[in-house]
Order: C-alpha cells, then sequence, then structure tokens
C-alpha cells in the first residue's frame, strides 16, 4: 500500500492507454454536467430559499427551446462517447493478422493454458512484450470470464464455444488474471498472473519449460490415433473433405451457403458434423461429443490449422 | 369499427352466419396447412404454415375474440403484444445470426 | 375544491375495523399499501442484514468471517431480497398502492381482490424467499446464469427459482391493476396531461410490469425445468446455448431497473414540484419521458452482454441504443432543477431527501455512460464499477426516492407528524454514509476489482475499509430515520390534512382518509401543481 | 387467471362498490382481460424465443424430431380446439340475446367436453412419447436407447426439440385444465342466473381466455407437428 491510493491500473497493453483515454473524456463530460448541476440546484436552494420577506412565485410553465437544447447536445456529446467506444472496441476484438496464438481453457477453478510451443501452465501466462497475442477460450464447466485489468482485457468463457480475445503487451511485469464471471465457491481465487518478459526472457522460459509435444504436435497424433485420414485425405473419392489448406478458407456447404473455416467452425465439425455439410460430401462422419476434451479440441484445431495445401478449389 | 365510439361498439352481436363461416374458414386452413406440409416446398414450407396460422389467429382475435368490434385501446394492446414479440425475438435472433461476423 | 375536515363521522381507513381479520381480507387500496409497507420493511431489513455480512467480509482481503461457500449465499441472497422482494415492489407496492386511486381521484383500483391477492402472492413468493435462506440457501448470483445455476451449484436454486416465479405474478398483477386504473378509473377532468406525475411514472411502471415479468417467469421456468428434470434447453453439454438464457433474463432484468427507478421519479417530480410551490418545469416532457424511458429501455438489455460472447455487430446496436436511453432520464434532471428556479424553496426532510436523490442519480445516470461505452464496459464490465454504478441508482436514487415518499406522504397515510429534526439528520448520515460506501467502489472498480469475490489482492485494502466503514454508516442512518418514524407512528402529533400546503387531489382529504378515500368523487378542473403566485398564509407548520 | 375469475365475478354479480357504472366496469373488465392475455402472449413468447433459436441451430434435427409426432392426432386435436372455440363464441352470444341460462350452459358443455377431449388425445400422445422413451432427460441421450437409434447423430438437438414440445404442450395443457375449471364456474354462475344481456363479463372474460388459450395452439401445431412432415422418414 502507496501512501496514496492509486486510480488507474497499471497501463500494459496497446489498448489500456485508449482505454484511459475514453474514461478520461467521460469524466470530464459527466463532471461539467454533473457540477453544474449541482451548482445550479444549490445555488436556487439559496437564492430562492423560502422566507417571510420572499413571497411572490414566479410561475414558469416551461420552454420548448430549452427542451431541445438539453436533449439535443447530451445526445449529440453521448454520441461522440459511443463513436468513440465502439471504435475501440471493433479494435480491441479484433485481432492483428500473425497473432501469436495461446489456447485458454477455464474449470472451475483453475485456468489451463497451452502454447503454441507446447508449454501448459495452470493460472500462470508467460507472454512476450510487444508481441500481439490471440487467445482462443473456453471453458470444460460453467460460464468464466478471463480478465486481465492492466490489458483492459476480458472476454467470457463460454461452454461449448470458442470466445476469442488478443492483446499485446507492452511493458514487462506480472499483472493480475481474474475471473470475472461467477462460477462457485473458489470464484475469488481463480486467479493467475501474466508475466510479460522481454523476448530474451521469454526465449529462456521457452526453452526451460520444454515439454513433450506442441499443439499441433499433440494433435497430429490424435488425429492420428482417431483415424481422421481414412476420410480426410486429398485422394479423390475421399468420404471426407480434404483438410489441407481448410483453415481460413470460404468452405461451401451443401445448402448452398459459404462459411469461413475458423477455430468455431472446425470444432463444430469435430463435435457436431452434421451441422454443416460440406458441398459434395454426404453426412457420415460420426460425432466426437464426450470423446475428446476440450484441450484435445484445442489441439486438433491447431493441428488442422497448420495443415497447408492447395484449397483452392474450395472457393 | 369506429373505435372512438365506446358506446356503439359495446355489446355488438356478432351474426351467427358470422361465426360460422369463421369457423369453417379455420377448418379448412387446417386441412389446408396439413396438406401443404406434407409436400416438399423447401424454405416455403415455414412460409406457407406461418401465414396459415397467421390467417387463423387473426380470424379468431377479430371474430372470436371480438377485436375488430372492441375499442382502440384493447386493439393497441394487441398490436402492442405482437410488437413486443418481434423486439425480443428480432434482437436475440440478430445475435445469434451475426456471431459468426468478424472485423477484419 | 374545499379541504375535507377531518371530523367527519365517517372512520379513517385506519379505523375501518380493527381486527387482523379487517386488515387481511382487506380490499382496500389503502390498507394493501400499508401491508406491504410492513412486508417490504421486513425485507428491507433482512436485505440489509446481508449487505452488512458482505461488508464486514470485506473489511480485510482474506475471508475471516465466513467461508466462500457462505460469502456466496450471503451476497446472493442479499441481491435476490432486495431486487425481488424490496425493489421491485417497493414505491408502486406501497406509496402507489396508497395514493394512486387518490391521486386520480376514484375510490379505489379496478380490481380491488385482485389487489389483496397480489399482496398474498406476494407474501407466499416472499415466504419462499425466506425458506430459502433457511433450507440451503442460493450461491448463484441473483442472475441465475445457467449452466452453473441449472446443473453444478449444490445450493437450493429451485426453490430460488419458485420465489422469483411466484413473486412475478404479484408484481404482474400489480401493473395489471395500476393500468387498468389509469386508464379506466380517473375522476371527471382529470385529463391525461392533468395526471400527477408519480401517476405518470406508476403507468410506465405498469406497462413494463406487463410486458417483462411474464418473460423472466418462464425463463425461471425452463431453469427450473432444467434444473429438476435435467430437461436440456440451455445446458450446453445437451447442445443448449447458455447465452439465450441471458438474452431471456435480460429482457426482463434491463426494464426491471425501470421498474425500481420510473416511480421514484415520480416522487422526486411530486416533492421538488410542492417544496419550490411550483408547477413541474416542462410538464410533458417529464411525463413522456417516463414513457419513453419505458419502451426504449426495452431495447437496450444486450448491454449486460458485452462480454458474453454475443455478436459483435449487436453489441454496437445495443450499445447506441443505451445511450439514447439516457435522454429521457437527462430530460428529468434537467426539469427538476428548472422547477427550482424561481420557486419558494422549502428544505423540509422530503425535500432533502430529494436533493440528495438529484445528486445521487446524478452519479447513478452518468456512470450509465460509462457502461454503456463499449471499448470501456470490456475492462469495467463484472467489476466494483457496476457495483457502484447500479447502487447509485438503486440505493442512492430508489431508496432514496422511497424515503423522500415516505416522509412526504407519511403525514397522509397516518395521520401524524415526525419530528423533524432527527429526519433531516438520519438523511444527511445516510446520504454521507450511502457515498463512502460506493463512492471508493468506483475506483476499485477501475483498479479491476472484480464482483462477487471474496478474497481480493492487499493492495485494495484501504479502499474496501473506507467502503465497509461507509456501510455501518449508512446502517446507522437508517435505523435512525426507522425509529424515529417508529416512534412518530406510536407518539407524533396529529398531523392536518395539508401539511405542506400541497397541490394534489390527496391532500384535499382528511388525514387518514377514509375507506372511501373522497366523501364525493372530485371534478378536478385545474393543472396539476397549480401553486398560486403568492405564498398563501405564515403558518406553515 | 385467478384475477380474471374474480373480475368474472364482479361483473357478474352487478356493480362492484367502486366503479361508477356497469359500462365502466364492463370497460376495466375488458382492458385488463386483454392486459393478462398480453402476458400470457410474452409468457407463452419466451418459448417461443427459444423454438426459433434452436430450430435455427438444429434445422435437421428438429425436421427429425418433429417427424416422430402424430399430425393426425394433431390435426385432429386442431380441429377439436377450434370446434371449442366455436361453442364458446355462440355461449357468449346466447347470454347476449338474452337467450337464458339453459342454451347458455348447454353451450359451455359442449365447450368443456371438446376441451376434455383435446386433453385426453393429448394424454395418449404424452404416453406414446413416455413409452418410446422420448421424455427429455439423461436417458435420453443413453446409447442404445429409443432417442439415441432414431436420432443417431442429431440426438442433442432432438432432446431440445423434446424439451421445448414437452414445455410448451404442457404449458398449454395446464391452461386447458384451469380454462376448464373456469368453465365449469360459468356453468355455476349461468345456473345462477348471472349473466343478462346488459351484463356478461365473466362469461366474455372467460371466453377471451379460452380462445386465447386456442390460438396459441393454432401456433404450436404447425411449429412442432407439420415442421417435418415433408421428409419421409419411415418411422410411424
Amino acid at each position: 500500500m502507496g501512501n496514496q491510493i492509486p486510480m488507474f491500473p497499471e497501463n500494459a497493453s496497446t489498448i489500456a492507454g485508449q482505454v484511459d483515454l475514453v474514461y478520461l473524456y467521460l469524466n470530464l463530460v459527466c463532471a461539467v454536467f454533473a457540477i453544474g448541476v449541482v451548482i445550479a440546484i444549490v445555488y436556487f436552494a439559496i437564492r430562492y430559499r423560502r422566507n417571510p420577506t420572499h413571497t411572490a412565485i414566479q410561475q414558469v410553465e416551461g420552454s420548448h427551446l430549452l427542451e431541445i437544447a438539453w436533449s439535443v447536445i447530451p445526445l449529440i456529446l453521448m454520441m461522440t462517447m459511443f463513436g468513440w467506444g465502439a471504435w475501440l472496441y471493433v479494435h480491441a476484438v479484433t485481432p492483428p493478422k500473425g497473432a501469436m496464438d495461446i489456447y485458454v481453457v477455464g474449470k472451475q477453478w483453475m485456468w489451463k493454458v497451452q502454447h503454441p510451443t507446447g508449454q501448459r501452465e495452470i493460472n500462470d501466462l508467460h507472454v512476450p512484450v510487444s508481441t500481439p497475442v490471440r487467445l482462443t477460450i473456453t471453458s470444460e464447466d460453467v460460464i468464466h470470464s478471463y480478465y486481465i485489468p492492466s490489458f483492459r482485457m476480458k472476454r467470457d468463457a463460454v461452454p461449448g464455444r470458442y470466445s476469442q480475445a488478443w492483446f499485446e503487451a507492452t511493458k514487462p511485469g506480472t499483472y493480475h488474471i481474474f475471473c470475472a464471471e461467477f462460477c462457485g465457491t473458489k470464484h475469488s481465487q481463480m486467479i493467475g498472473k501474466v508475466h510479460v518478459l522481454s523476448a530474451q526472457d521469454y526465449a529462456n522460459w521457452l526453452a526451460g519449460n520444454l515439454s513433450g509435444d506442441t499443439a499441433e504436435e499433440a494433435g497430429r497424433k490424435l488425429f492420428e490415433a482417431n483415424r481422421c485420414n481414412t476420410c480426410h485425405h486429398e485422394q479423390s473419392g475421399a468420404r471426407g473433405p480434404n483438410l489441407a489448406g481448410v483453415f481460413g478458407s470460404q468452405v461451401q456447404l451443401k445448402d448452398g451457403s459459404t462459411v469461413l473455416a475458423n477455430e468455431e467452425f472446425i470444432r463444430e465439425s469435430i463435435l457436431r458434423p452434421q451441422a454443416k455439410i460440406v458441398a459434395g460430401f454426404e453426412p457420415v462422419m460420426p460425432t466426437y461429443e464426450g470423446q475428446l476434451s476440450e484441450e484435445q479440441v484445442l489441439q486438433l484445431v491447431a493441428y488442422i490449422k497448420t495443415l497447408k495445401g492447395p484449397a483452392k478449389e474450395a472457393k | 369499427m369506429s373505435a372512438n365510439d365506446n358506446t356503439h361498439e359495446e355489446h355488438h352481436v356478432v351474426p351467427l352466419r358470422h361465426y360460422f363461416g369463421v369457423f369453417f374458414a379455420l377448418i379448412f386452413l387446417t386441412f389446408a396447412t396439413v396438406w401443404t406440409a406434407k409436400m416438399d416446398l423447401g424454405v416455403f414450407n415455414t412460409l406457407v404454415a406461418l401465414t396459415i396460422a397467421t390467417v387463423k389467429a387473426l380470424l379468431v382475435i377479430l371474430i372470436f375474440m371480438h377485436v375488430k368490434y372492441s375499442p382502440k385501446l384493447v386493439q393497441t394492446m394487441v398490436g402492442a403484444s405482437v410488437l413486443w414479440l418481434l423486439i425480443m425475438f428480432l434482437f436475440t435472433w440478430s445475435d445469434f445470426a451475426t456471431r459468426g461476423w468478424l472485423f477484419h | 375544491m374545499s379541504a375535507a375536515t377531518t371530523d367527519t363521522q365517517k372512520p379513517s381507513y385506519l379505523m375501518d375495523g380493527t381486527t387482523l381479520k379487517s386488515w387481511l381480507l382487506t380490499v382496500d387500496h389503502k390498507r394493501i399499501g400499508i401491508l406491504y409497507l410492513i412486508a417490504i420493511t421486513v425485507f428491507f431489513a433482512v436485505g440489509g442484514l446481508f449487505a452488512v455480512g458482505i461488508r464486514a467480509e470485506l473489511f480485510t482481503p482474506k475471508g475471516d468471517v465466513f467461508d466462500s461457500d457462505t460469502y456466496n449465499k450471503v451476497f446472493t441472497l442479499h441481491g435476490v431480497v432486495m431486487i425481488f422482494f424490496f425493489l421491485i415492489p417497493s414505491i408502486p407496492a406501497t406509496l402507489g398502492n396508497f395514493l394512486l386511486p387518490i391521486m386520480i381521484g376514484t375510490r379505489d383500483v379496478a380490481f380491488p381482490k385482485i389487489n389483496l391477492l397480489s399482496w398474498y402472492i406476494y407474501m407466499i413468493g416472499g415466504s419462499l424467499g425466506v425458506l430459502l435462506i433457511f433450507m440451503g440457501g442460493l450461491d448463484t448470483g441473483w442472475t441465475l446464469y445457467p449452466p452453473f445455476s441449472s446443473t453444478y451449484s449444490n445450493t437450493n436454486v429451485a426453490l430460488a427459482a419458485a420465489a422469483v416465479f411466484i413473486s412475478g405474478f404479484s408484481s404482474i398483477l400489480t401493473g395489471l391493476n395500476f393500468m387498468v386504473t389509469v386508464h379506466k378509473m380517473r375522476a371527471p377532468g382529470m385529463t391525461w396531461f392533468r395526471l400527477p406525475l408519480f401517476v405518470w411514472g406508476l403507468y410506465s411502471t405498469a406497462l413494463i410490469m406487463l410486458l417483462g415479468t411474464p418473460v423472466v417467469a418462464v425463463t425461471v421456468l425452463a431453469m427450473f425445468l432444467e434444473r429438476v428434470f435435467h430437461i436440456g434447453i440451455f445446458d450446453p453439454a445437451t447442445g443448449g446455448d447458455p447465452v439465450l438464457f441471458q438474452h431471456m433474463f435480460w429482457f426482463y432484468s434491463h426494464p426491471a431497473v425501470y421498474i425500481m427507478i420510473l416511480p421514484g421519479m415520480g416522487v422526486i417530480s411530486e416533492v421538488i414540484a410542492c417544496f419550490s410551490r411550483k408547477r413541474v418545469f416542462g410538464y410533458p416532457f417529464v411525463a413522456m419521458s417516463s414513457l419513453g424511458i419505458a419502451i426504449i429501455g426495452f431495447l437496450v438489455w444486450g448491454h449486460h452482454m458485452y462480454t458474453s460472447g454475443q455478436s459483435a455487430y449487436v453489441n454496437i446496436v445495443f450499445s447506441i441504443l443505451t445511450y439514447i436511453v439516457a435522454v429521457p432520464s437527462a430530460i428529468k434532471v434537467f426539469n427538476w432543477t428548472a422547477t427550482m428556479y424561481k420557486g419558494s424553496v422549502s428544505m423540509d426532510t422530503p425535500m432533502v431527501y430529494a436533493m440528495c436523490f438529484m445528486g445521487l442519480f446524478l452519479i447513478g445516470g452518468l456512470t450509465g455512460l460509462f457502461c454503456a461505452n463499449l471499448g470501456l464496459d470490456i475492462h469495467i464490465h463484472d467489476t466494483y464499477f457496476i457495483v457502484a454504478h447500479f447502487h447509485y441508482v438503486m440505493v442512492g436514487s430508489a431508496m432514496f426516492a422511497y424515503l423522500a415518499g415516505l416522509h412526504f406522504w407519511f403525514p397522509k397515510m397516518f395521520g401524524k407528524m415526525y419530528p423533524e429534526g432527527p429526519a433531516k439528520l438520519s438523511a444527511i448520515v445516510i446520504f454521507v454514509g450511502f457515498n463512502l460506501t460506493f463512492f471508493p467502489q468506483f475506483i476499485l472498480g477501475y483498479m479491476g476489482m472484480p464482483r462477487r469475490y471474496h478474497y481480493y489482492p492487499e493492495e485494495w485494502q484501504v479502499l474496501n475499509v473506507l467502503s465497509s466503514g461507509g456501510a455501518m454508516t449508512l446502517s446507522a442512518g437508517l435505523l435512525l430515520g426507522g425509529a424515529n418514524i417508529t416512534w412518530a407512528l406510536i407518539a407524533g402529533k396529529k398531523a392536518p390534512a395539508n401539511p405542506w400546503m400541497a397541490k394534489g387531489l390527496e391532500w384535499e382529504i382528511s388525514s387518514p382518509p377514509i375507506t372511501a378515500n373522497f366523501e364525493k368523487i372530485p371534478v378536478v378542473t385545474e393543472e396539476a401543481y397549480a401553486y398560486p403566485s403568492q405564498i398563501p398564509s405564515p403558518a406553515h407548520h | 387467471m385467478q384475477q380474471h375469475s374474480h373480475a368474472g365475478h364482479a361483473g357478474g354479480v352487478r356493480l362492484a362498490h367502486h366503479f361508477d357504472d356497469l359500462k365502466q366496469q364492463h370497460e376495466s373488465a375488458q382492458l385488463g382481460m386483454w392486459a393478462f392475455l398480453l402476458t400470457e402472449v410474452m409468457f407463452f413468447g419466451g418459448l417461443f424465443l427459444a423454438y426459433l433459436i434452436y430450430r435455427n441451430l438444429y434445422p435437421e434435427a428438429f425436421l427429425l424430431a418433429s417427424n416422430q409426432l402424430n399430425v393426425t392426432l394433431g390435426g385432429i386435436n386442431t380441429a377439436v380446439l377450434i370446434f371449442s372455440s366455436l361453442t364458446m363464441a355462440l355461449a357468449i352470444r346466447s347470454a347476449q340475446t338474452g337467450q337464458g341460462r339453459i342454451p347458455q350452459i348447454a353451450w359451455l358443455v359442449l365447450t368443456v367436453m371438446f376441451g376434455v377431449a383435446f386433453l385426453v388425445i393429448k394424454y395418449f400422445e404424452y404416453k406414446a412419447k413416455w413409452d418410446h422413451g422420448m421424455l427429455p432427460g439423461p436417458g435420453f441421450m443413453a446409447a442404445g436407447g429409443h432417442p439415441a437409434e432414431l436420432f443417431g447423430e442429431h440426438v442433442a438437438g432432438a432432446r431440445i426439440f423434446f424439451s421445448i414440445y414437452f414445455a410448451m404442450t404442457g404449458l398449454h395443457a395446464f391452461h386447458m385444465i384451469v380454462g376448464i375449471g373456469i368453465m365449469a364456474w360459468m356453468m355455476i354462475s349461468s345456473w345462477k342466473g348471472y349473466f343478462t344481456p346488459s351484463n356478461y363479463d365473466g362469461l366474455e372474460m372467460s371466453g377471451l381466455y379460452w380462445h386465447f388459450v386456442d390460438l396459441v395452439w393454432i401456433f404450436l401445431f404447425p411449429m412442432l407437428y407439420l415442421l417435418g412432415a415433408h421428409v419421409h422418414t419411415g418411422a410411424h
């Protein structure tokens, strides 16, 4: 505890400063209005206080001009708030291309993190400074929310689907991670630390924490163990679509629509293969719902993302 | 249908033939909806079914429930309930419909 | 338009039958209002005790009063009791029930027996709520989000769902009664734009109760079925979508915030007009802004779900609509301020409360703009910033308005005056305690302290101690105010028919009113708040 | 529901003390009843919303599951409810035109009979679903169970369909039961001669309620039963 009460959390991501700026702008506008109104109230209460010498009251019906003024002016100001906030939001939810992928799974009451290079950690998160990091977040049980105040970043971990968030840390250091959505007994202890490391420290950390398989590698093994390649291969007549290069492409579906092959789509296709059938294929794939853990699905997704190929015909 | 005139609408006696007309229309539309449902019309199956259901509902509301002869306030309330349902449907549905969209 | 004398042969509603049965089977809207008042005060005390528990725990960063499970139950029950059993019925069911028929010049609400029924339904729901405290409690937060509530919680979610479901019908029936009463029971000459603004507030509230409450009822019902029979509607483990629950829940629960605040805004309009002796500035705008809030309020629920995984596009739509709903609230504040201009302002207790309300509502409303802001809310959502914001609106505004109204109409309801000194003192203590409790929470929230946290990092202890200290001050102020009112009930001086020289039909009848309200149904010939330009007599009480 | 019957009662006896005249009383009852129906619309609306969302999420599963419902029985029930709505309307009309209490009661008896017929048919439908293990619950998705075999891949979506099916039709049936109770009450009031051409509020409000319950079914039938009628899977 310092000798003065801090008002802002650490400013440690590219977004944080901009959020603080919006916050200050709103504080400024609101303070002007609030102080203005309070001064008016107090002034009127004193100036027009009831006393025996002052018995005349001037009845004022109202004023259309004033009504319009104090509707339209606040509305315009609020639209600037909205516009700025929405602009910032679009920026804050759109990860830059080529961001580093990290997978986060919430579960009562811990955060399990999987790095692309295979490192896994619980509650802690090690990231390099000045590198955009894209988080793919899900939950194994109830709804959680992955919250890093110093990055001004928060995203619910919803069971059964992927949420996405990103940040780019600007300052090496250690910051809080909280669960922000109430999730049961130890909700307030579902916390951790994000360690922002310099490039060199991060490389050292990676080297010191070598684990068996990278996420892709683990995914490849799962892919083979589940014999996915019996159907998903490049030869003609394959029972399932060729997965090479599928990630990020627009996939033509049986019902005529197209869909972007993102993480969510691949996850759905593994767990509920019948939901969206790719054009030219029969709905023959069995479901893997309940047979793969959320982490394993994430590994498969990571592996499928690495499959490069022509896949131009998917257009 | 002068809805402002409350004394006029009160105790409006609907002729018997209207009741029976509505009744036969409802029975007919029930057959029609079953009949069309058994044909494969693609997306139009839903559209046809909903249209027929709406027509049936309107017949019941306007004639059986006397809304056609009721004060404007009652008619407004019927409209409001439909409007509020649509608000709830539209906003919620638009979330589900646009979740996959991302900014690029 | 002469004021009725107090010594008519007819007994006041308080004396018209003194047996317990005459109270429990009454269909008199005034007595039902009193029944609600008693029940609501009890629930407020229960909810307040839970609040004291929360703040006592948060004096220190580590759990030392409760274990985590108990703490989770305490804050959940605080929310459930305060929202469903205090705030939602508070002003409409007590002051509204008592005053609505009188203010529009009629003998009773349109359906008196339904009115009594709604009290019994409320009592059944409330009793289940009390039972819940002793039978397993509830630890889901008042929002009851699945799959935690439907599958994972070990507490008595089914009983809680039943309590909420049942009390919802009480709210629906009250809304139905008010809506029909305002439409069909107004005295001759009482046109829509002569209605007191409190009636406009109640009418708008009634619309929300009718349109919104059934949706939360069916949502809770579906969650109940899922919990008890595992049918699978929201649970992702069976293919359901928990975010759908959030949509359905907030479709009601956001407008429910306006159920809590709109009647309060009506009370404030009455009080400010009376103690400034002025017609409310821009009356039609204030009236219409209530309706505007009620209607637009239904289009903004998604702002509770910015981080839930809701579509980014829908987030943007909800954000702009949320900013728009702030305009009618702004209109009200400006008009109240302008009402005092060139008036004759008297600082009696109700006015003290009303002025506190204005200050607190300013903060509560303006911080709403922070929460509506997409970029900012990603950071402050589910933190203490939100907690502080909605307490400024629900306690700072709704509860202050309730206390303002209670002190304003107390002489009318009970025919007694309360001592001004202690009443004003308690208002000041409550105001100071309230700000001390909740202002530090804005800072805590922006620092990143998530809500519903039992343990918190040590660096936030100073602000939390301030907040907890404030809560104790706030409790002391409420106890003082409550004791003062109780004393006045027993030994207060007899109140005249119109102690504040106020305008309005309720001040033209005796204090307390007779059972039929009026000797003869009045004919209204003038606008609301037709205060004269001269102060009639110096004989202010 | 109760407030409805209360309104009927107040109207049936005569002018209640707090109303100025019968017209005010009638208009209040009518408005109150419609306000109540508005809340009913929103109440069912929540489940309609769930239906809309999940039908879009699981279109195939909903077709398959809908196919399991018996269109013939559902259709007959639709007709039964239309009959009951007609008899209800005629009961009110007989009060309106002052035909005395016997025709009123006769039409009400017919209405109740149709209502009971509806519930009996519904019971057999429920029973069939119960026997086939289609009651949503943990057993629904069990491997080797009837639903798991029938719906295969789509068992999760089908379970949601049946959850919504039972919730909506169950709620509807509950409203029917309450409606039959109200009709019994109306018969008693009618027997006591409460309903005259100048004041038959109770009967009119009961009628609005009954028609509303019919209205809900008008939408439930195509949404639940007819959705998959054009898909031929061989089952049933």
